[in-house]
């Protein structure tokens, strides 16, 4: 494919979400990043929608013009039930997209900056898991 | 009333009200051991729901039907662990209630599938302080009701017995799974938020079939 | 002491640091926390004003009336550069708050779940710290 | 110049001066193995160190004063990694050089402070990709250099040369410690911008000595 990496992070809280998402931009520019994060009004929570509609952007499934292939997505979860609600979100995920997706098990912000770097540097959806599941905070 | 699809509208529009009611109990309870937002969370999803049994066009040709209404809806609109783990079970029930009534055996498959459905999302076990903790008894209760040749009415009553006896015995459990889990041995004397709410839902399956 | 051990939450993000606070709020509402988020210009970075000034709140000290000691603090770092930002503060700790003053070395969004979680049952700064160093994700 | 109170003013502004006209250049090399800030965080800093030395009312008695003040502005000004690293290197090195001015012992003291300061701080050793792999051998060549009776020119000279040719080796290192390790391998190929910045200020201390 040649395309990097995109990730998707999924918080209870926006804030938190596009925090870790400006902490890894600076040390991955390039790499897509979508942030699903809180609820629809603005509360404290995970939305099914905003999480599918996340990871459909991340793999630049939006804007999609028929033949292109999805990307590979990697997401990080901030707490246990954003992971239960991605879950159900991949059992619904559109036909193309199926195998895209990928979940890390990763302590959210270090995870979240591992992975963006690892992403930026062209690295596999394996690989890029990897780095944010071996993530730990560096001194 | 037979367990057929009205019915299941019934029951959906009672869980809806006894949560609207119940609502800060739960909230109480999630609050002693969680994030205190289980009775808003479940309270927003069962609105979300029947308002959209309420736009209805058609009346639903099946149970199942009705019941993956619910399922999606709830998983939209929850936004917590219990939006997937409900959400979940209530798609598993879907499938398997795809008919126009229940009798004994096809209520116990309902429960068992609902079980099924949370087990899988939320990889929790007996005995962890989750809503499983109701679910598995219910489960088990409504499977001997159903071999004894009992029919739908009593399946629902035995597992909504046991759903509650199951919640009332979570008081005693260490929480490992879920946020409660981070309270870790100062979860135990506090009764599970999911576990009482899934005790609400088979009480009113049980109430609304009589 | 009766009091309960406050947190102070050290980022380069002022949204990250707001975010987590947000979360560990829902489940420890009467933990005292504080953030230094960011630079002054709201730009990404650690600012060593900020952080001397939530260490100080967050003992007590800002509107200390003499006689009252200060409160123990546990301080919660998102990267590296926070940690190193944060013993240079340490260094030019006002005496009275000398010993009240622990880092905790752990992934941020857990650890200050963790931590905030520990501190709202009334437990002591140690057990509030290794609370925060234990933590790993929780599904 | 001898290398008085006099001296360190024209040192710290003359390090400021050329950070920010090599500022693009850091953090050049801090967009490759870092967050692209090293430049910017620098010549913030030193800015704010020169405002702050305009608006001295008295002329500082010591060197150690000037290093003082540096110290603790680039420790509330950078705002990245190097500001407490830089910050504590100047402090320590203040305490090294609370004199009007520095004989070659005097200046090989002062480095060797202000590495002992990066490294107490950032915990790093030799050979991790570093703003230490520059202090450290500076430090091993000014004491040299004064060890054989050398004065603070030359022994800020050699401290210069060898900071240089530390910063140059980084290139082949893995970085360990810092930003840069998040790279693991691919940080190799690249130089430090720490270092680099490290032999910048040291060269402008050999410079402005002459
Ligand atoms: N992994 C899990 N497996 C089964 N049930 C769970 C799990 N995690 C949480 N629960 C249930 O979810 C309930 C909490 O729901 P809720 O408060 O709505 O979600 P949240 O914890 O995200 O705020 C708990 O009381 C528990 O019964
Ligand atoms: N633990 C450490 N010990 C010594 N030097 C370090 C350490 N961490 C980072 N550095 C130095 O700091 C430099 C980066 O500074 P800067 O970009 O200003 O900070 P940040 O990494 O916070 O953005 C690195 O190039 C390296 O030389
Ligand atoms: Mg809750
Ligand atoms: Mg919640
Ligand atoms: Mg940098
Ligand atoms: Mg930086």
């Amino acid at each position: 494919m040649g395309t990097k990496v995109s990730l998707v992070l999924v918080s209870h809280s926006e804030k938190l979400a596009e925090g870790a998402r400006d902490l890894a931009r600076q040390m991955a520019s390039e790499v897509v990043i979508e942030v699903a994060g809180g609820l629809e009004d603005g509360s404290i929570g995970t939305s099914f929608d905003r999480i599918s509609a996340a990871i459909e952007e991340a793999a630049g499934f939006a804007e999609s013009d028929e033949e292109q292939e999805a990307h590979d997505v990697v997401v990080i979860c901030d707490l246990g039930s954003a992971i239960l609600s991605t879950e159900s979100v991949l059992e619904f995920l559109p036909e193309e997209l199926v195998g895209h997706v990928y979940m890390a098990d990763a302590p959210f912000v270090e995870g979240v900056i591992a992975a963006a770097v690892e992403a930026e540097s062209g690295a596999g959806v394996e690989a890029v898991r990897t780095a944010a599941e071996e993530a730990r905070a560096f001194h | 009333m037979t367990a057929d699809v009205q019915w299941s509208l019934s029951w959906i529009r009672d869980v809806a009200a006894r949560v609207s009611e119940r609502k800060s109990e739960f909230t109480t309870l999630d609050r002693e051991i969680g994030d205190a937002d289980h009775g808003e969370n479940l309270n927003r999803g069962f609105t979300a729901v029947v308002e959209r049994i309420d736009g209805l066009e058609q009346p639903p040709g099946t149970i199942g039907d009705v019941l993956k209404l619910v399922a999606t809806t709830l998983m939209s609109t929850v936004g917590g662990a219990s939006g997937p783990l409900y959400g979940t079970a209530f798609l598993r029930a879907s499938k398997a209630a795809a008919v126009p009534e229940l009798d004994g055996q096809a209520a116990s498959a309902l429960i068992s599938a609902a079980l099924e459905g949370v087990s899988t999302r939320g990889k929790a076990v007996v005995g962890e302080k989750t809503m499983i903790d109701a679910w598995a008894p219910a489960a088990a209760a409504a499977a001997q009701s159903a071999e004894n040749g009992e029919d739908a009415a009593q399946v629902f009553a035995a597992a909504a017995q046991a759903a509650a006896q199951g919640a009332e015995e979570t008081i005693e459990l260490k929480a490992t799974k879920g946020r409660a889990s981070y309270l870790g041995e100062r979860s135990v004397g506090h009764k599970d938020p999911g576990a009482t709410t899934t005790a609400l839902i088979l009480e009113s399956a049980a109430r609304t079939v009589q």
